[in-house]
């Protein structure tokens, strides 16, 4: 890379690494939710992309009531947008395990499709509510823009934002599953459903919980999007095949894989994509992971336990 | 004789439901039809090979495919790329800066006919490759998931990604390959005009035929003892293995044996459509062809062929009127047959359907003893 | 585009028992098709009655291709609506039957097959991307139908059997690029684009156009997967190598990302040029307007468009799909297609396919639009205007620049 | 000196994440001999049939089957050097009429084109007439066998092996389940089969386990506690305290 000065090439470090990172949080927050579902109640849900279009549409229509009725609030509208975007996508999420998804444990291939199922109702619904047309939120302006670190770095605002979004949904994930109780049931329900039954935990009532919270935390990592992506009736569906390698890559029972996996693939893609050209370095990550994938079936980490 | 009534086409039971298709394919669609629906039923016939390869991999396999669009697309592209060389003569791309290669290459600076494309100037060699290249990659992908017994829902979301990452490498080297557009504009093959309506009665019929040949073709194994074999290993996988046998060798042959019946449907769509694309290879239709095999009845080769035609005739008549609805019923369907009626049609008719219509045909064929009884136990 | 004077004559033969004042126009339209008797009109069995001519569109109302097509379903049926208004075509009413292309391209072929065989349409309006067109193609061509096509688009092509009211890739290119190397005094050059035929082949040309023509250099060359919404090393290259010029032609939800992500790192009107193809009031709305300010789009119509001819037809249009709707190039180019059709069928005199592409290569065909007066070109492809657009917060753009007409050249000579 | 013993386990260690389920084992069953296995539960006995079968890969130490090391074998391998194996709960496939069952166990056609081309000749009809008569289910060959009794599922299961003819069988508690009468007639089946070939049993039923034991091994947290014949393993203080112990 001669023809570069030194400053040059330190920026561009900074903020290569920086798009990694930003991709990393973007990876994580998605996959985050499809962890706790598929981690810990070996659900497989298809419709996960849908939920955070759910989180997604909530942004854009509160900025649209917010522009309209409320333009004072406009800088924080952001921030109550985002719990409203759990909550929706949560009580959704609470709703479709009772309909469907309860009937269906124990049969894995089964959920997939009827939730894939679910997914093209979703997607038609979404199309009926709010057109065909991509649609952008109106953001707050502090939300908007980079950062200038020096005069050569600039650090995308937008990023950072993502950034501190996953790492916050993250440690609240982590905080829950191991802190509370209602971690500990869930924990017990998923080594051992009858036991945790015959100890007097309402399995029913932990797996919708459970459920809701990973449609819910779907819906955070829609909203969060919104910020660097647009909003469409499909595209959630673009995110599907990417997520759920990002669970399987970290070994699914294993949060702290899917934090490791969302990592190494982010640092992997955002290299390759600067090296190469942007298809193939996708291609190149993703055969990666299948190949790795195919040499060590269960995952980056994942225990040896005596059958 | 005895045998072939038995092992090819299963028995009466199996020989009635056959007889009954062939009827239908063969004679009721091509009366009742003119040449464009028929070229359309003709197209949907060419999903219904996957189907049946599903109803075999997934069905009888008890593995879910999510990328059988894969193996469709690998035999659509073979014959897609022998159409495509004898459609780009130096003639008739005169007007190229390079002529003689494919127009899409000329448009992408491609000068030279690569490599991998020169061979495809036999039609030999492409209905070989149409053949065993869907198979190899099958055998790849499934002796490094099935030694390492990987199954359920890992393989079923291996296979989508590695749908995805075909579809991106299609999609992305677009000079070797046309890219999104696909490998477009095929006329003749032989110099035989495949666009004609002689050539659509033809190559409807060929396609049918073929289609039977590959359910007779799954009869067949399935009444073997591998057939047996199949039913076992989804009941209890570790006692086959503990009787001697290398279970994944039989399961990489089954999805080798769905790939390759994929890739002649894929063959004959491009020979019928006159085209071939991505979007074939991708998550969506790969997944769509499981909704044929699941409508159909996942345990039922002659359901899969229903169920296809059922599902894209929907579509079809839907899309016109009610297009927003389609997609509604689609996805109703996913979750009707995981939730209300796990058989498909094969089921309903199991259920509703079957008393009926035996009573009707043991009137009719009660002169024909069943003495065929004692040999091998068909029902699955 | 004036009725004819013989409508205005009164008629009575045949409409005697009409006599409420909405049926005048359409007793005139009779008479009108008198004087082409249906038999003359339609040698080739085509859906022509007395009284009314049956056409196709088709586009994707589902699937991904929706977002996109939607404007051009809309202006094509203004257009009819119009055109039925004044009384139709050889005094025969347009009927449409519209189908669904469902963003599948065997669909389209499917579908394009029905609208010819089946319901034997005197024309078809629609597809949008390429792939749906070259699916299309066998179909037109050996059911011998007629296409009218709105997209801007790579060239490369010039069937008999299409008219193509979107820009080739050479009327979109080489104008703008002159634009921006005068205006900007631009040199270097970051050429990126989704990866698919249109912009691969607009970008060749670019590249030959800038090194040869303008003696520029391309600093940079890069194409995105389809639907990939992640431009962080991209925008680090670009940085990296300063272009004095960025030149873009990304499409569908990765348009959004890359606006978005260009504004979150700092890359903005202000301190970049960066001209897109790929940007019409349709994208600006999913963009966001505040994401693109001082941007320039190379467009052939901008819905801003300060004339007569064009607030009429933006008025139009906003009263018949509401005024949240809005035009951009392709619907603007989907509205000609009709009229276009029009003018051929008058002066053939006839729906037979041969006759209109023969008056279609006649070279005068001509449409008063609402970007200004068009010419069909005997190369089916229109002579127009190309014009550059600086986008405003409230995603309209400010026409900066108007060029000549520029003739279509669908297979342009050493590139 | 191995090479004189039918099976000869030597040293052999698994661990799960630490935990060493069989801890540096030894034995040796010689060509003929019934070995039956006791222990506590947890003491390691299945995942001991496990490591044999193949079923568990060692940490360490070595199994070798008349001389033949089969640590490295894949399962199916293990099986056609002549390891039979019974599981505990009865593993039969119970959508197969017995018939099927004991055809899909009979010992041709285990590749794939070989079970393609597979026919059942009357060797194989034979074959299969003669083991169900071994195991009491002559009357039942086109029975569904999910239909079957406990019992007879148990013994259905071993005829699966028997057909096999396996120079090692191994059974997992092979009478759970089973009304006295059936035991009675396990327990000469047992007999019967064990002549020519080896035999280890896991047993809980002492009673079932003196009536059939040529020499018993005693298993407790994965080591051997003690061996000998069933006298003199019953009046071992060691084996007296664990199993008071639990």
């Amino acid at each position: 890379m001669d023809g570069y000065s030194l400053s040059d090439l330190w920026s561009i470090l900074v903020m290569q690494g920086f798009s990694g990172l930003s991709l990393f949080s973007v990876l994580l927050l998605m996959a985050l939710g499809l962890a706790v579902i598929f981690g810990q109640m070996g659900v497989i849900n298809m419709a996960h992309g849908e939920f955070m279009t759910i989180g997604a549409y909530t942004i854009y229509f509160c900025s649209k009531i917010v522009e309209k009725h409320f333009p004072e609030i406009m800088p924080y509208y952001f921030i109550i947008a985002i719990i409203a975007a759990f909550a929706i996508a949560f009580l959704i999420g609470y709703l479709v395990e009772f309909l469907m998804i309860r009937h269906l444990y124990r049969r894995p291939l089964d959920t997939l499709l009827a939730t894939w199922g679910l997914s093209l109702i979703m997607q038609q619904i979404f199309r009926s509510l709010f057109g065909a047309r991509e649609v952008s939120a109106t953001l707050p302006n502090w939300l908007m823009g980079s950062w200038k670190a020096t005069p050569d770095i600039d650090i995308p605002l937008n990023g950072l934002f993502v950034m501190a979004v996953s790492i916050v949904v993250t440690a609240a994930v982590i905080g829950f599953l191991f802190k509370s109780s209602w971690g500990i049931k869930v924990r017990a329900t998923t080594q051992n459903r009858v036991m945790a039954g015959a100890v007097g935990i309402n399995t029913k009532k932990i797996d919708r919980l459970t459920f809701a919270t990973g449609c819910g935390i779907a819906g955070i990592a829609g909203a969060a999007f919104t910020t660097i992506a647009s909003t469409g009736p499909t595209s959630g569906s673009l995110y599907i095949v990417d997520t759920f390698l990002v669970v399987v890559f970290g070994g699914s029972a294993s949060l702290l894989g899917t934090v490791a996996s969302a990592f190494s693939i982010a640092q992997a893609q955002s290299i390759l994509t600067f090296f190469m050209t942007n298809a193939m370095g996708k291609v190149v990550t993703l055969l990666s992971i299948i190949v790795i994938l195919m040499m060590r079936p269960e995952g980056l980490f994942s225990s040896k336990v005596r059958k | 004789m005895n045998a072939f009534y038995n092992r090819w086409l299963g028995g009466k039971k199996g020989t009635i439901e056959l007889a009954i298709l062939a009827a239908f394919i063969f004679v009721v669609l091509p009366l009742g039809l003119d040449v464009f629906r028929l070229n359309m039923v003709g197209k949907y016939l060419t999903y219904a090979f996957a189907a049946v390869g599903l109803v075999m991999v997934w069905g009888y396999g008890g593995v879910l495919s999510l990328g059988q669009g894969v193996f469709f697309g690998i035999g659509g592209y073979c014959m897609a790329m022998f159409l495509k060389l004898e459609a780009s003569d130096p003639i008739s791309t005169a007007h190229q800066t390079t002529p003689g290669i494919p127009d899409f290459m000329d448009w992408n600076q491609v000068t030279h006919l690569p490599l991998f494309w020169e061979p495809f100037h036999s039609l030999t060699f492409a209905i070989v490759a149409a053949l065993v290249l869907p198979a190899a990659f099958a055998y790849l992908i499934g002796a490094a998931m099935f030694k390492r017994r990987v199954g359920g829902v890992y393989f079923s979301i291996i296979t989508q990604a590695i749908a995805a990452i075909l579809t991106i490498l299609v999609v992305g080297q677009q000079g070797m390959t046309g890219g999104i557009n696909g490998i477009t504009d095929l006329k003749t093959m032989h110099g035989w005009s495949i666009n004609t309506n002689s050539a659509k009665y033809v190559l409807y019929y060929v396609n049918a035929a073929l289609l039977l040949g590959s359910i007779m073709l799954c009869k067949y194994v399935l009444s073997s003892k591998l057939g047996r074999l199949l039913l076992a290993l989804r009941d209890k996988e570790d006692r086959v293995r503990f009787s001697g046998y290398d279970v994944a060798n039989f399961k990489i042959f089954t999805f080798c044996l769905g790939a390759v019946i994929s890739a002649i449907g894929g063959a004959m769509f491009t020979l019928q459509v006159g085209f071939m694309s991505p979007s074939f290879i991708g998550i969506v239709p790969s997944i769509e062809m499981v909704i044929f095999a699941a409508i159909g009845g996942r345990m039922s080769l002659v359901g899969a062929v229903y169920g296809t035609l059922l599902v894209n005739y929907g579509k079809s008549a839907f899309s016109e009127s009610f297009p927003s609805l389609w997609l509604f019923l689609m996805g109703a369907m996913f979750i009707g047959v995981v939730m209300v009626f796990p058989n498909g049609l094969a089921g309903l008719y199991e259920t509703y359907l079957k008393n009926w219509f035996e009573k009707l045909l043991s009137a009719r064929l009660s002169v024909r003893s069943n003495a065929i009884r004692g040999g091998l136990p068909n029902e699955q | 585009m004036s009725v004819n004077k013989t409508s205005l004559r009164p008629v009575v033969r045949k409409t005697i028992t009409h006599l409420a004042a909405g049926t005048l126009l359409l007793a005139a339209a009779s008479a009108f098709a008198d004087s082409f008797p249906t038999s003359k009109v339609d040698t080739t069995g085509l859906a022509v009655t007395d009284k009314e001519v049956i056409v196709g569109q088709l586009h994707s109302s589902t699937g991904t291709m929706a977002i996109s097509e939607t404007g051009a379903i809309e202006a094509e049926k203004l257009a009819i609506s119009q055109i039925n208004a004044m009384g139709g075509i050889l005094g025969r009413k347009i009927k449409i039957i519209q189908e669904d292309g469902a963003s599948d391209w065997p669909t389209f072929a499917e579908k394009a097959k029905k609208l010819l065989e089946e319901n034997h349409v005197a024309a078809i309006f629609g597809c949008w991307t390429s792939a749906s067109r070259k699916a299309v193609l066998p179909v037109l061509e050996r059911d011998n139908g007629l296409l009218y096509y709105p997209t801007f688009y790579e060239g490369l092509e010039q069937s008999k059997n299409v008219v193509y009211t979107g820009q080739e890739a050479t009327q979109q290119v080489f104008a703008g690029l002159d634009w921006v190397a005068k205006t900007k005094h631009a040199k270097t050059f970051y050429l990126i684009g989704s990866d698919y035929i249109w912009p691969r082949t607009t970008m060749k040309l670019a590249r030959e156009y800038i090194t040869r023509v303008l003696h520029g250099t391309v600093v940079g060359e890069e194409y995105a997967a389809l639907g990939s919404t992640d431009f962080g090393s991209t925008i680090n290259k670009i940085r990296l190598k300063h272009p004095d010029v960025i030149y873009a032609a990304v499409v569908g939800g990765s348009n959004v990302s890359w606006f978005k992500q260009l504004k979150a790192a700092g890359i903005n009107g202000q301190n970049h040029t960066l001209l897109t193809l790929s940007v019409t009031e349709d994208e600006a709305k999913g963009i966001g307007g505040p994401n693109l300010v001082g941007f320039y789009s190379a467009m052939k119509y901008f819905q801003s468009l300060n004339t007569p001819k064009n607030q009429e037809f933006v008025k139009q249009f906003k009263a018949m799909w509401g005024a949240g709707a809005p035009i951009g190039d392709v619907t603007q180019a989907a509205y000609e297609g009709p009229w276009i059709w029009k003018a051929a069928v008058e002066k053939a005199g006839s729906f037979d396919t041969d006759k209109v592409v023969k008056a279609e290569e006649s070279g005068t065909i001509t449409f008063d639009a609402p970007e200004g007066m068009v010419y069909l070109e005997p190369n089916h492809h229109l002579k127009t205007k190309l014009r550059i657009g600086e986008w405003r917060a409230d995603g309209q753009a400010d026409i900066v620049y108007t060029s000549p007409y520029i003739m279509p050249n669908p297979f342009p000579k050493g590139y | 000196m191995s090479n004189d013993f039918a099976l000869a386990v030597e040293d052999l260690t698994v661990s799960f994440d630490g935990f060493k389920a069989v801890d540096n084992l030894t034995l040796y069953v010689e060509k003929n001999e019934l070995r039956v296995i006791i222990g506590p539960n947890g003491a390691g006995k299945t995942t001991v049939l496990d490591l044999i079968c193949g079923k568990t890969k060692a940490t360490g130490g070595s199994i070798k089957f008349n001389g033949v090391e089969l640590t490295k074998f894949p399962e199916h391998r293990i099986v056609q050097a002549g390891v039979g194996r019974k599981f505990q709960t009865p593993s039969i496939y119970e959508n197969l009429s017995v018939l099927e069952n004991l055809e899909i166990s009979y010992p041709k056609g285990r590749s794939v084109f070989g079970s393609l081309m597979f026919e059942r000749t009357q060797d194989v009809t034979d074959r299969i007439i003669e083991i169900a008569e071994m195991i009491f289910l002559s009357e039942y060959l086109e029975k569904q066998a999910g239909l079957l009794s406990h019992g007879q599922k148990q013994w259905l299961e071993i005829g699966m092996l028997l057909i096999q003819d396996p120079a090692l069988l191994m059974l997992d508690e092979p009478v759970a389940g089973m009304s006295v009468s059936e035991r009675e007639k396990t327990a000469e089946l047992l007999g019967r089969i064990s002549n020519g070939r080896s035999m280890i049993v896991i047993e809980h039923d002492m009673e079932f386990v003196k009536r059939i034991a040529h020499k018993v091994t005693v298993l407790h947290q994965g080591k051997v506690l003690a061996e000998g014949n069933m006298e003199k393993v019953q009046h071992d203080p060691k084996v007296i305290e664990v199993y008071l112990g639990h």
